[in-house]
């Protein structure tokens, strides 16, 4: 799983959603990466220096798919970019999620917002029983089809305009499921109350965490969350999401 | 084509080295590069206990830069002696250990501590801009910068680096002073101290308020400074603040630095210590020069 | 919606401003931006009789911005008050006079030459690091500003903005001690020195080898020092230092400043004075901000 | 002459010579743009924020000709760009070539190096008689046929490959030619040794100089030349190139 940073091809772009954008890149990566993992995107333009983390959202061979909201001025930048442009990525970075966690278990795969296309490529990959749960602010359902292939899927959107609504635990409820283990990726709130949830049920819960990276390999320790031990680099309570996550136990680590 | 420097009695087979904090203890970055290739790894700096840092959002992008408010979290001089420096050890670079405290007695526990350790020298951080106690203090004050010089110096094994604050009025009077204090050789620009402001959210992007600004943005202070501490001292000067490629390097060189560091580059492009080393020597190809001693502040 | 603000007693229809020494008198971009739509144009710095400024290359860019020796060209106070403030006076903008010098009495000239002359702010420069007596040599000791401020108040007329240099270790005492002898604003960052070096001639990239350092690449440290001067001092600040656009603008706003200018970035794009005033407007409307007041100072 | 700032779309992109590249865009300014002025080009990455100016090279109906040498990064990303592509440019700007200081004389058009460019709308727009003198390093001679039908054409090279070997003035001498009134652009060598020359045999110079600039249109002293009378803007003697040049009567100024 050797790092790199090279200058990949873009074989695709397309609009998914106002504002929300899919991008196939030609890497090597593809080979060794993993649902969870990602891969830090670099602007052409020298005034923005540090790269964007955007998640894995499908794998194929010598492929790989990246699906991101524009958020600023470097997404944007990326969303101008067509089929036949470069792009430097730097990755395949993080530790992804556990597949083996579900073994023989039933799984839950969450998503909110832009944390909804991380759980594609885990969904193409995790065997067993599984329940995808997909909230959306609105109508503008993106990956809704794709998920359709992958297991009975639950959407929830926060103006009702489809599916539950409200969140995805609200689509929980209102379908009554039950899971041994979840996996998600969303806002912080969604985050905590998936943490919570987890807890009280005895459930094992993996979540994928986000904050600003400078480095994203681990050398600057920028991009810490709190964890409930020490850890092992720093010895004190800061595990490194880009390293050391960004996928973690619920319990491990603190919410703010 | 001899591409050595000396700092204070060591050798350095490249005059590229890393900036401290940039670039953890080596380890993360070996990965995309050959640390054998580079002068000297310089560590992130490291107390007397484990420091847990400054509370997240702790960077944020800036034009041309960034600024950071770290905190310096560390392990502690015991888990690193334990863990990175076996680890640099594996390679045939130079090991500098960044060294970070709040009080004397802090920065002279961990210099004492090094003392039989396998490391060359020691850089003093007396200038982080994100710690409230400590740091920065030291370096912004001609006499407590002499002092704390002359009291590392005591205990020190090692030649003692001292790594200035950019964010005082005369940088030249406080490389003579922590020269006066004994210094084997000094090294600049540490971060400038800088705020930004998220004018949506209507709060500061770094949740320190402030947070040290550093990247290309800089390099024209950090020359300026570099040239100016040069001037002013005997001592040798180890250059720093933006440097991204061998151009950015060998301005800082010409302007007097005997050594140079690349910090913030990292995170931009992995491979930028290395690239500097071989940007070194094509110009040096190119123009013919035999000895980089002949670049050394040959720009007056 | 309210973009009105009030700098000392005068008000100004927008907070934005020009930034002295990159607008001249006006009279070049008045070919780009109505000058009515500006909430006031500083002029170029001017002294008592004409300066030659430095000798060529004057400036040089830099990652993000660029450093500027000009040396503060200028025709003197005659020709300046025969020519260029009927020129200005054509526009319904503010017109804010930059003084110069070299000695006290030098600035005390220029003031008392504008007391019965159409102008409605002096701003006063102690932070030129471009030449070698007066200027920065004020800006950089706190009982030299003081001195030089009560100086100036003592003769002018309109009210007085002291121009702080970033180029020290403590902001906040510079404000106190300019507020402490009278000023009645405050204005900053003038730029920060700096130095390029052309690694192929071998030599300054600016024929003063150091200039002043401007631009989006100092706004971190600019918005920093703003903030420091704003919780140091009761008088309004103007912000200045890197601002390209109305989100730039904003920071420094909300960071404390009561206006802001804009410099280089009439360099990038002439019309960018004017986008900055839309840009404000548009922002207040997004967040339904009735008045621009509300935002001065949010950020604490 | 109402300078502005706008996109201009690039029509055309080629090389000429090793370094040398030749761009025509569509723009507005063509009709109010004359010999001997210049545009600013502006970078389009974040980390260059000052134009760059280049001379005119030639005009025709709502199109204008840049010819430029790769100098350093932004000529290097004009460079890359290629038909199609937009550009910001800021002109037209400074004064240009005088016409009529050639009117019933008999005129020298001299350029050197990257100095040629800027004589080829010059030649085209002079009536009368005139000579063309256009030195070059070596055989890459750009724009060499355009000259050609523009009147008599004295080359000389550096390396002796063609014509004259030497500079301008070595071909002035070996054809023995002369004039009444000069028009040169190129490096300040051959322009010092231009206003010799003028001086001595008594013939109008204008010559068009070069300074770093960083606003093109006058406002922040940053391109001056010294000159030889006190300059009305400054009262000092410091003409700047952009505004009040960059074609300067020899005499006017003195060359470093
Ligand atoms: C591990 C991880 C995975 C992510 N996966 C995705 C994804 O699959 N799709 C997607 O749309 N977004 C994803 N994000 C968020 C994405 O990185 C940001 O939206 C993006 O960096 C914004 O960049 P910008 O230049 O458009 O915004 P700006 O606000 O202009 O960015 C300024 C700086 O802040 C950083 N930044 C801004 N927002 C965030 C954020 N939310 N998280 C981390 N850094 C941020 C940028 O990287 C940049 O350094 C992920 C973030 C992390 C940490
Ligand atoms: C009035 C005028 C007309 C010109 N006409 C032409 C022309 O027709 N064709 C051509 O090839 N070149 C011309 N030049 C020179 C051209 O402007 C520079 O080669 C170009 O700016 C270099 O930019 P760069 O980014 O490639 O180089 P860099 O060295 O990276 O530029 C860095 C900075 O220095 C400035 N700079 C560098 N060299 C010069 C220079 N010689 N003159 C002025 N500024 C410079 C740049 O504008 C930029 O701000 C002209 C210059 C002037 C002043
Ligand atoms: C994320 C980060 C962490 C840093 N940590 C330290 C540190 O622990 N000790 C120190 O002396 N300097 C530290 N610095 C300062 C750098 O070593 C260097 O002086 C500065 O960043 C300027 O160089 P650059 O522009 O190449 O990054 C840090 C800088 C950054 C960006
Ligand atoms: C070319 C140039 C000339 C300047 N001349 C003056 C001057 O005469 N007086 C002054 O007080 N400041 C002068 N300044 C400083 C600016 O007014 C401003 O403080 C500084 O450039 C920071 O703002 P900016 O980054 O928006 O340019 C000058 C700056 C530049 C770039
Ligand atoms: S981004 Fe550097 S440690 Fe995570
Ligand atoms: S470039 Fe500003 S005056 Fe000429």
């Amino acid at each position: 799983m050797a790092k790199r940073k090279e200058t990949a091809r873009i074989l695709s772009q397309e609009s998914l959603a106002p504002g929300i954008y899919s991008m196939w890149i030609e890497t090597e990566m593809a080979e060794e990466a993993g649902p969870g993992q990602f891969l830090s995107l670099y602007s052409k333009d020298g005034s923005r220096l540090l790269p964007r983390p955007i998640s894995i959202c499908e794998i194929s061979k010598g492929r790989i798919r990246l699906v991101y909201r524009i958020a600023g001025k470097g997404t944007e930048e990326f969303a101008a970019y067509k089929a036949g442009d470069s792009i430097p990525v730097l990755g395949p970075l993080g530790n992804g999620f556990p597949l083996e966690a579900a073994e023989n278990k039933r799984a839950f795969l969450i998503g909110g917002g832009i944390g909804v296309p991380p759980m594609l490529e885990l969904a193409k990959r995790l065997p067993g029983e599984k329940k995808l749960i997909m909230g959306y602010r609105n109508s503008h359902m993106f990956l809704k089809e794709e998920f359709e292939h992958e297991g009975p899927l639950y959407v929830a959107t926060e103006d009702g305009s489809f599916g539950t609504s409200g969140n995805v635990l609200d689509a929980i409820r209102e379908h009554d499921l039950s899971a041994d283990v979840l996996y998600a990726c969303g806002p912080a709130p969604m985050l905590r109350a998936l943490k919570d949830y987890a807890s009280e049920r005895g459930i094992e819960a993996w979540i994928s965490l986000e904050e600003r990276m400078a480095c994203g390999v681990g050398a600057c320790l920028a991009c810490i969350c709190q964890s409930k031990e020490v850890d092992s680099h720093s010895q004190v309570h800061n595990k490194r999401i880009c390293k050391d996550g960004p996928v973690f136990r619920a319990e491990e680590v603190e919410l703010r | 084509m001899n591409l050595s420097v000396d700092l204070a009695g060591v050798t350095l087979k490249n005059p590229v080295m890393t900036a401290s904090g940039t670039f953890g203890s080596g380890q993360e970055y070996s990965e995309f590069v050959d640390l054998s290739r580079l002068g000297a790894v310089v560590t992130k700096g490291v107390a007397n206990v484990p420091w847990p840092g400054n509370p997240a959002p702790r960077i944020a992008e800036t034009y041309g830069g960034m600024i950071n408010a770290i905190g310096l979290q560390n392990p502690g001089i015991d888990v690193f002696v334990k863990r990175d420096i076996p680890f640099l050890r594996q390679y045939d670079t130079r090991i500098i250990v960044n060294v970070c405290g709040k009080t004397t007695e802090d920065y002279v526990e961990v210099v004492e501590r090094l003392a039989d350790e396998p490391v060359d020298m020691l850089e003093i951080n007396i200038s982080c801009p994100n710690v409230r106690e400590g740091g920065i203090a030291f370096g912004q004050d001609t006499k407590a910068a002499e002092t704390i010089t002359r009291a590392v110096k005591e205990k020190a094994a090692q030649p003692v680096i001292m790594k200035l604050s950019p964010n005082v009025t005369d940088i030249g009077e406080m490389a003579k002073a922590v020269e006066a204090g004994g210094a084997d050789a000094i090294s600049l620009i540490n971060t400038i101290t800088g705020m930004k402001i998220d004018i949506h959210k209507r709060t500061f992007a770094v949740a320190n308020k402030t947070g040290g600004l550093s990247g290309p943005a800089v390099k024209p202070v950090a020359v300026r400074m570099v040239y100016q501490a040069a001037q002013a001292v005997k001592v040798p000067v180890i250059g720093m603040g933006g440097i991204l490629c061998a151009e950015d390097a060998l301005e800082f060189i010409l302007a007097g630095a005997s050594a140079v560091s690349v910090g913030t580059a990292n995170f931009h492009n992995p491979y930028a210590t290395s690239e500097v080393v071989d940007g070194i020597r094509a110009y040096m190809e190119r123009y013919g020069i035999e000895d980089i001693r002949e670049l050394i502040g040959a720009v007056r």
